[in-house]
């Protein structure tokens, strides 16, 4: 149920940047669908009860260069998290890219709206 | 942009240190807490972003030239190719080894200087994110202010 | 788990937002909303390194769009596209939800996390192995800075292109006379 | 000599980012050296001919982390890459020289060949999506280089249905992990043979997710509305990457790795390529004879082109699916793969000589233009090579591969395709005929009298992939190049789901 909540903000995003006409608006159309993959991708590696993939002292074994079963049985997926943080970087980077094309298109035509930015035809 | 209020002023520049600190912090224990060069870089481009916002961008302008900026994301985004290139190098021709783990400097577990390459790596990022996302803001709101004295 | 539900049905109400107000503005604000719920349930999800990733992320983001919207000339639109184009992609969007939602149905339930029921995962090595094979006690950070390395370097990659492109897009001047040619 | 697989990556990058620092004293040398970086890889790409290697990276063993895997196809998709970025880059020598910032433009160039050739390395399917990433921002940048009203506007179209197509197949990869638990390609498709014949649901979804996404990267015909703007809006060398190889190794080559070696072939998928394939064909072919634009026709035909690849692919994998016979899926997906190469050459070398024209007249409407035959005799040379090459006209490589797809379709009971196949050919021979007929024939225009042939550089680029297209026909003709080059790409393809035997098996 909670991926099918996720799935809905996905759509939601995909909605807005295929919808609307306002550019800003559908950069925010692809930021909402960025965070939707980044909940799933960090809900997948969730398990009930679990804590956070990060050892402590206590949970390490110095001498026989061990980690302690409680640490490995309910530790979350750190994988996820790993893709996350990229993916997270991806769309900061790709937010500042589009908003620089935005910003600069509203310096030559004056407006943010799409239907009125038609210079090419088809 | 001339900047805000003397209070502003004198609130952000003491309040800058401490984000510059924790952004330095975030950085170097990355691999034992949570956090990492990429979340640090953008603590400490958003502590010159506030001083850009308190004192005017001429201010910052003198501090960290614009040319200087992008030539400090080249060179952290060059230092981290270099930590994988050396394991080329280094480590029996193995790309992005952790050549100084492996071989030269294993550390003790939980220790600041541990984990070999990590924390270098995370400094090399910090680096790097920092400058390049202060680079961009700083674009950003310099642009706008050009166009409005052409139009 | 129940805290889970909640935090979604805010983001979801807080996106929705976003989308349909005619304020650029308060749709701006609503995405950073959005941000600091998606930050708050990376918590409650026990991942605290993009926690606060992306909260520092949301700062930096929502500074971006500020910038680029605020006193612009037009912050309120008005109106979507032709009535008939919505109408059509509303039902294509609707249509695919519908068999997302089924899909969902057939998967592991939440909570109880792929790589563990997995035999040979690379989870499962991480977790066990990675203070040993790497040094760092932040097993996330060994991953990303040690086991899959090669990624972080292209996400740096990403972050420097998208640098130099917007430097590239947003120069004064483009064009330039071509003077003599020297080749 | 055996080349490290990283090299691949990392030389073009490390270049790249050292390069902004040069300023504007340090252009010539940067541009020396911008030229290095692509010959050199040129160099390596050939070395690496026919070689299979898996090379885990920083020592960790797969799945743990990240593996690159050279085969025979990525070893093609190598070559054709590097091939036009070589030849682009000798033409943007010259023709940069309009614009400003030009060390900012090496550097993108570089990070957009080190994207792909991270794509088509990649055995992993996150760092495929990274480098894809890194491919596709480059290129959104580069678009939008000139900063005109039209520039902006096509970057800005081409960068939101990018993003959303890199949304589809990030979802498309978490759904992936959500269903099988790893993210390497090998184990992914031993996860799928290991559960039983028929993908699950999840697994379905995701497919048709890569597949949209992938598509649209591709610019197939219910995604292309990007490419016909994207294309001419560009510089003519970034043109030349983006049509050349930048859709093939973003998205036919991800297609195909996804669908033969992952997931494994099926009827439904092979119907589906070939529908898409038909279509893209088609409409295509149609949409660009009305064009009087030099690049967005090309453009258009790039879409057309890209069909055949598809179609390919399609009766390939269907025949596959059908367990029919393996030399015909063999012959069907060479025609393909072969298409693939001539295509990236013959398409390069067009809009390399559309930018040679724009650049000596200041325009590109075929309206304005004419007579330039005596003018530019070099470009219109060349010019004349590659359209003769994308038609279909004997000797030159265009023929060989639609022959193959046509005998393929044939062999395979497609009476209707192969049809349709040769119609498109002949609707594609009249729309360059009317290029010819515009740009090089007629009356000269009172305005052109001045035009200069462009000189250096420019013209080395253009006749070395004009001669390019004259040789590629040896390609299947000498027995030799056949079995180094084609053959190894097509059995990868035909092999299917062994492809993670292979890669698990050499451990």
């Amino acid at each position: 149920m909670p991926y099918a909540l996720c799935f809905l903000l996905f759509m939601l995003g995909l909605y807005c940047a295929v919808v609307k006409k306002n550019m800003v608006k559908i950069v925010i159309g692809i930021m909402v669908m960025e965070y939707a993959v980044n909940l799933f991708l960090v809900m997948l590696g969730f398990r009930v009860g679990g804590i956070a993939p990060i050892i402590d002292r206590a949970q390490y074994d110095p001498v026989m260069r061990q980690v302690a079963a409680g640490f490995v049985n309910n530790s979350v997926d750190p994988l996820p998290q790993a893709l996350v943080l990229t993916s997270i970087v991806i769309s900061l980077g790709s937010l500042a890219l589009m908003i620089s094309i935005c910003v600069r298109t509203y310096e030559k035509y004056g407006t943010f709206d799409i239907t009125q930015i038609r210079r090419l035809k088809g | 942009m001339k900047g805000m209020t003397i209070i502003v002023k004198t609130i952000s520049s003491w309040v800058k240190v401490l984000i510059v600190l924790f952004g330095i912090y975030i950085i170097l224990f990355g691999h034992l807490t949570p956090g990492g060069g990429f979340a640090g870089g953008v603590i400490l481009a958003s502590s010159y972003l506030l001083i850009m916002l308190a004192f005017g961008r001429e201010f910052v302008q003198k501090d960290l030239p614009l040319a200087l900026d992008s030539k400090l994301d080249c060179l952290g985004a060059l230092l981290f190719a270099m930590i994988a290139v050396l394991g080329l190098v280094l480590c029996d021709k193995i790309f992005f080894a952790n050549f100084l783990y492996q071989e030269y400097l294993p550390g003790k577990a939980f220790d600041l200087i541990s984990a070999g390459t990590i924390p270098l790596s995370n400094i090399a990022i910090g680096l790097k994110v920092g400058a390049s996302l202060f680079l961009v803001i700083f674009l950003l709101s310099t642009f706008r202010r050009d166009t409005s004295v052409n139009r | 788990m129940y805290i889970f539900y909640v935090l979604l049905i805010f983001i979801i109400i807080a996106a929705i937002i976003a989308i349909e107000t005619k304020n650029l503005l308060s749709a701006v604000i609503c995405i950073g909303a959005l941000g600091f719920g998606a930050s708050l349930m990376f918590l409650f999800l026990r991942a605290p390194d993009i926690a606060i990733t992306q909260i520092v992320v949301e700062v930096l983001g929502l500074i971006i769009l500020i910038r680029s919207t605020i006193s612009r000339d037009l912050t309120f639109i008005s109106g979507d596209k032709e009535f008939f184009g919505t109408v059509i992609s509303i039902v294509i969007i609707f249509v695919i939800f519908l068999a997302g939602v089924k899909v969902f149905e057939t998967m592991p339930d939440f909570g109880t996390a792929i790589f563990a029921q997995v035999s040979e995962g690379a989870s499962q090595t991480y977790i066990k192995e990675g203070l040993q094979n790497t040094g760092a006690a932040n097993i996330v950070s060994s991953v990303i800075l040690d086991y899959r390395a090669y990624d972080t370097l292209g996400e740096t990659t990403v972050l420097f292109t998208c640098i130099i492109g917007a430097t590239v897009i947003l120069r004064k001047k483009a064009k330039k006379l071509l003077e003599e040619p020297d080749l | 000599m055996s080349i490290p697989l990283p090299l691949f990556i990392a030389v073009p990058l490390i270049i790249a980012f050292i390069l902004p620092m040069f300023g504007r004293k340090g252009k010539a040398a940067a541009t020396a050296l911008a030229n290095l970086v692509t010959i050199s890889l040129l160099v390596f790409a050939v070395a690496s001919i026919g070689k299979t290697e898996v090379y885990e990276i920083g020592k960790w063993s797969i799945p743990l982390g990240i593996n690159l895997v050279l085969d025979g196809l990525s070893s093609l998709l190598l070559l054709a890459i590097n091939v036009v970025a070589t030849a682009a880059m000798l033409f943007s020598i010259r023709y940069m020289e309009q614009y400003t910032a030009k060390t900012k433009y090496l550097s993108l160039f570089l990070l957009m060949v080190a994207g792909m050739n991270g794509v088509v390395l990649s055995g992993d399917i996150f760092n495929l999506f990274v480098f894809l990433e890194i491919a596709s921002l480059a290129s959104y940048a580069l678009v939008g280089f000139g900063c005109e009203h039209e520039e902006l506007e096509a970057s800005f179209k081409y960068m939101v249905l990018g993003s959303i197509a890199s949304a589809f197949i990030l979802f498309a990869i978490a759904l992936v992990y959500g269903n099988t638990g790893t993210l390497n390609m090998a184990y992914i498709s031993m996860a799928i043979q290991n559960s039983n014949s028929e993908l699950n649901a999840g697994l379905t979804f995701a497919l048709a997710m890569f597949m949209a996404g992938f598509g649209l990267k591709a610019a197939l015909v219910p995604f292309h509305a990007w490419l016909p703007d994207a294309h001419p809006s560009a510089p003519a060398p970034i043109s030349a990457m983006l049509s050349g190889v930048l859709i093939k190794a973003l998205g036919v080559y991800s297609l195909a790795r996804i669908i033969f070696n992952v997931f494994g072939v099926s009827v439904q998928v092979g119907w589906v390529l070939i529908t898409l394939g038909v279509l893209s064909m088609v409409v295509g072919v149609f949409l660009a004879v009305g064009q009087w634009d030099f690049k967005r026709l090309l453009a258009y035909h790039s879409i057309s082109q890209m069909g055949y690849v598809i179609l390919g692919l399609g009766i390939g994998a269907l025949i596959l699916a059908n367990n029919g016979k393996v030399e015909w899926a063999a012959m069907a997906i060479l025609g393909g793969m072969f298409h693939l190469v001539n295509h990236a050459v013959f398409k390069s070398l067009l809009f390399l000589t559309s930018g040679s024209v724009e650049m000596s007249t200041g325009t590109r409407q075929l309206k304005e233009l004419g007579g330039l035959a005596e003018k530019l005799p070099f470009t219109r040379a060349t010019c004349a090579v590659a359209s003769a090459s994308i038609a279909g006209v004997p000797p030159f490589n265009g023929f060989w591969s639609k022959m193959i797809l046509v005998i393929a379709s044939v062999q395979a009971g497609f009476y209707g395709l192969a049809v349709v196949t040769v119609v498109v050919s002949l609707v594609t021979l009249i729309s360059f005929l009317k290029i010819q007929r515009y740009v090089f024939l007629g009356e000269l225009p009172e305005n052109l009298r001045q035009t200069k042939e462009n000189k250096g550089f420019m013209l080395v680029a253009m006749v070395f992939l004009a001669c390019l297209c004259l040789l590629m026909g040896s390609l299947v003709l000498v027995p030799g190049l056949k079995e180094s080059i084609l053959e190894p790409a097509v059995k990868v393809l035909i092999d299917g789901l062994k492809y993670s035997d292979g890669i698990i098996g050499t451990l």
